[in-house]
């Protein structure tokens, strides 16, 4: 499903990686590891389509990625997209409608509540903690069941261990359906899934 | 289409919570124009030739003030991130954000304008042209800062560069528009001023938006 | 025999060859300007209106030409780049971009030299002058825009927006003279009519015209070799012929 | 909307961009968006009324009267169709001369004299020695008394 050839990647000058393969069926969990400055987050990157690649090419489904692929893909970066002045409830709703995922009022309580973010649901994100800011954006994690990739960077990071166990849950549940999961972590984790892939970059 | 209204929504609301910011630009808008008045002194005469000049000016200044907000937020916070991977072409999500710094600056300077106008002591027909050329150049200003604001995402010393790019970018606009009132004020037909500056806003609309996709892309690069 | 020409896009290949063609072209201009020179300012006539000091054209037309066509050829690099991905792109944008805005320059300052004998003002607001004005600004820009940030890369692609943005403006420039009454005269040499001066006059001006596109050439190539050394410093091709 | 189809709207859309822009560029230039008006639009009024605005053309020949003071000068300025009067009190350029372009700006007086503030000089783009402009009036000239000649042969 997700296929990437040859991929190369440079930073300021800098060759990161070079000649990288890989391909990604369902059910499939890829962990990137390696050592800080070693590219992981821009080979994330590169798969969500926001950076391109120095040289090769990704696709999804046999196509070059398009606006189809934003429907089908869900990219979680180090910066949580919350915005300041949105109440968590309003940030949630806006990512609902702008991934045009199929959700309702209910299940978007849930979804906080499953992060325990239902008391501070109704108040602007600038006064949440860094924890908290984290849990409002990985709440998404819990409408998406329907779409197939997941691509996560250090999804765990200020995380208390609480938050970690149930972005491992949605994950395992997720994978379990046939989905599909791209991560970089420096924590270790437990996700079962059907088939686990590695991928250690050298720094 | 419903990407493009979601879109709006939310920077209208995001600009309700921070009030501030638009009604700053408006005052700033007023308070230039009026210590042009102040600087060169009380002669009626003297006031009415400058006064679209001035007006113009104001408003180019104005919506550069509100400019590099434009993107920025949402890039810090990682919502433009999230923008642009998301089932939305770029051109939507660019659309957006042009339709609604228009909306919130671009058509309150058009409105508050012809006040300004008053006390340079213009005439109703210049005042009337006033507010047609302000609501035509107006969103060029946007389609074109837009691009500008885009361009200097990252950049060091973003706010005095968008200055530098952006205001030869502009001359076309105040040349014309401010053109058409001074035309109206000494009794000639402003209609070939204002097709100019409908031309220009064709122009802008082609290539503001192109260009502002492609910057963005580059800045999330 | 095919010539690999993408060969020449990578900026170590490019390198050399550079060095090799500098001489060259800087020869070239020299070997233009001094003739250009001497039939513009010893052996062509008097102007039968302005006298002695429309001699300044073969000055200002030469840097009016090049202001504009070196923008068109320095948004082609920047487009190229941005479409191809190619390093070198970037790079002749980035070398040519200087160039280009010292013309222009030069451009504005010899006609606001030769306005003040002929039309009896240093400077007015025509199309002409205040598009071409417009133009030092985009090259200006262009440049500030290309130093504010840290990694070329970024700034090969937001710089070649930027300049294809601007783009627009030299057509404006070039037809102003037409489209609109300036003060400022027409175009003395054109396509598509014979040119409306003296034989001695076109040549001193063609050969000072060519003089520029030469140094224009030897400059900025000679200015891509120092941009290629600076961005590939830490490559081993650039630190093995520095001998470190 | 398949991409093949959106990309076909994006070009349509902006070849109609295009198309707007060039027909209103087109419209404005029936119009007058100039760097100055032509004694035909004066003497039709199409200028401003009581603002200062430039006005060009050619100098009449024979039209230019220097005053007492030695500054103070009369001329006037024609487009073959139209002739106003201009006066004006200053240094006029080197290359203002009978015959040749100038640019003068000012106001209209009601009496509908041009009172300039500043003159200014426009030349042509035709560079040529003295004796090949002189050779060139005379070629002119005898055309001119050819073209004269010609009607007045064919008649006989």
């Amino acid at each position: 499903m997700l296929e990437a050839t040859a991929l190369a990647c440079e930073r300021g000058g800098l060759r990161l990686f070079s000649d990288l393969d890989l391909a990604l069926e369902g059910g499939s969990l890829l962990r990137v590891r390696g050592p800080n400055g070693s590219g992981k987050t821009s080979l994330l990157r590169i798969l969500a389509g926001l950076t391109r690649p120095a040289a090769g090419s990704v696709r999804w489904r046999g196509r070059a990625l398009d606006e189809e692929y934003g429907r089908e893909m869900l990219f979680i970066g180090h910066a949580a997209a919350v915005s300041d002045d949105l109440t968590v409830l309003e940030n949630l709703e806006f990512t609902v409608d702008l991934f045009q995922m199929t959700t309702n009022q209910h299940r978007n309580r849930e979804a906080l509540e499953l992060f325990g973010l239902e008391r501070v649901a109704q108040v602007p994100a600038r006064y949440l903690s860094q924890g908290q800011r984290r849990r409002a954006a990985l709440a998404r994690l819990a409408l998406s069941r329907a779409v197939p990739l997941w691509l996560l960077d250090e999804p765990f990071a200020a995380l208390d261990s609480d938050a970690v166990e149930r972005v491992s849950e949605l994950a395992a549940a997720h994978l379990a359906a046939g989905g599909m999961l791209v991560l970089t972590s420096h924590q270790e984790f437990s996700i079962a899934a059907p088939a686990t892939q590695l991928i250690e970059l050298e720094g | 289409m419903a990407g493009f209204a979601l879109l709006v929504r939310r920077d209208l609301r995001l600009a309700l919570r921070r009030r501030g910011d638009i009604v700053n630009v408006l005052v700033f808008f007023v308070i230039v124009a009026s210590l042009f008045a102040l600087g060169v002194g009380p002669e009626p005469n003297q006031l009415r030739a400058m006064a679209a000049g001035v007006v113009w000016v104001a408003a180019l200044l104005a919506a550069m003030l509100s400019l590099p907000r434009l993107f920025a937020a949402d890039l810090a916070d990682g919502t433009l991130e999230q923008l642009l991977v998301s089932p939305q072409p770029v051109l939507v999500v660019v659309a957006a954000k042009i339709a609604a710094h228009w909306l919130l600056t671009g058509l309150p300077l058009a409105l508050v304008a012809p006040l300004i106008g008053l006390q340079y002591h213009l005439p109703a027909n210049a005042l009337g042209l006033l507010l047609v050329s302000l609501l035509i150049g107006t969103p060029v200003l946007s389609l074109l800062g837009a691009a500008g604001a885009a361009l200097v995402l990252g950049a060091r010393g973003a706010g005095v560069l968008l200055g530098l790019l952006l205001l030869p970018l502009y001359v076309p606009v105040l040349v014309f528009g401010a053109g058409a009132v001074t035309a109206a004020l000494a009794g000639i037909d402003p209609g070939a001023h204002l097709s100019l500056l409908g031309a220009f806003l064709a122009v802008s609309s082609l290539v503001g938006p192109w260009a502002a996709c492609a910057a963005l892309r580059v800045a999330l690069d | 025999m095919a010539i690999d020409w993408f060969r020449f896009g990578s900026p170590q290949a490019f390198f050399p060859v550079a060095g090799k063609m500098v001489p060259w072209f800087a020869f070239l201009a020299v070997a233009f300007a001094l003739p250009g020179l001497y039939l513009g300012f010893f052996v062509a006539p008097t102007d039968a209106t302005q006298g002695e000091s429309y001699r300044i054209i073969f000055i200002h037309v030469p840097a009016a030409w090049m202001s504009m066509f070196l923008y068109l050829v320095m948004a082609g690099w920047a487009g190229l780049g941005l479409v191809l991905n190619t390093r070198l792109s970037g790079m002749m944008a980035s070398a040519i971009a200087p160039t280009g805005a010292m013309f222009t320059f030069v451009a504005l300052w010899s006609g606001a030299l030769w306005g003040k004998p002929t039309w009896g003002t240093w400077w007015v607001w025509d199309a002409r002058l205040t598009s071409e004005l417009i133009l030092l600004f985009l090259y200006l820009g262009f440049i500030a825009l290309k130093a504010a940030f840290a990694d070329p890369q970024r700034a090969d692609r937001a710089g070649a927006i930027l300049a294809l943005l601007g783009a627009v403006n030299v057509p404006i420039i070039y037809f102003s003279v037409q489209w609109w009454n300036t003060l400022h005269q027409g175009a003395s040499v054109s396509l598509t009519r014979a040119p409306s001066m003296a034989a001695t006059m076109l040549a001193a001006m063609l050969l000072m015209a060519l003089a520029a596109w030469m140094y224009s050439i030897a400059v900025a190539l000679a200015r891509v070799r120092s941009i290629i050394l600076e961005r590939e410093r830490d490559m081993a091709w650039v630190r093995m012929s520095a001998g470190t | 909307m398949k991409p093949r189809h959106k990309r076909l709207a994006a070009i349509v859309a902006g070849l109609a961009l295009i198309v707007i822009a060039a027909a209103l560029v087109l419209n404005a230039f029936r119009g007058n968006v100039v760097f100055f008006f032509s004694p035909s639009e004066v003497a039709a009024k199409a200028v401003p009324a009581d603002s200062t605005f430039r006005m060009g053309g050619l100098v009449e020949e024979g039209s230019l009267k220097r005053g007492a003071d030695g500054l103070t000068v009369q001329f006037m300025v024609t487009d073959t169709a139209q002739r106003i009067p201009v006066v004006y009190s200053g240094i006029l350029p080197d290359l203002f001369k009978e015959g040749k372009g100038v640019v003068a700006q000012g106001r209209l007086g009601p009496d509908g004299v041009f009172r300039a503030s500043q003159v200014l000089a426009k030349h042509d783009e035709n560079y040529m020695p003295p004796e090949a402009a002189h050779a060139l009036s005379k070629a002119e000239a005898e055309k001119a008394a050819q073209s004269v000649v010609v009607p007045a042969a064919g008649s006989r």
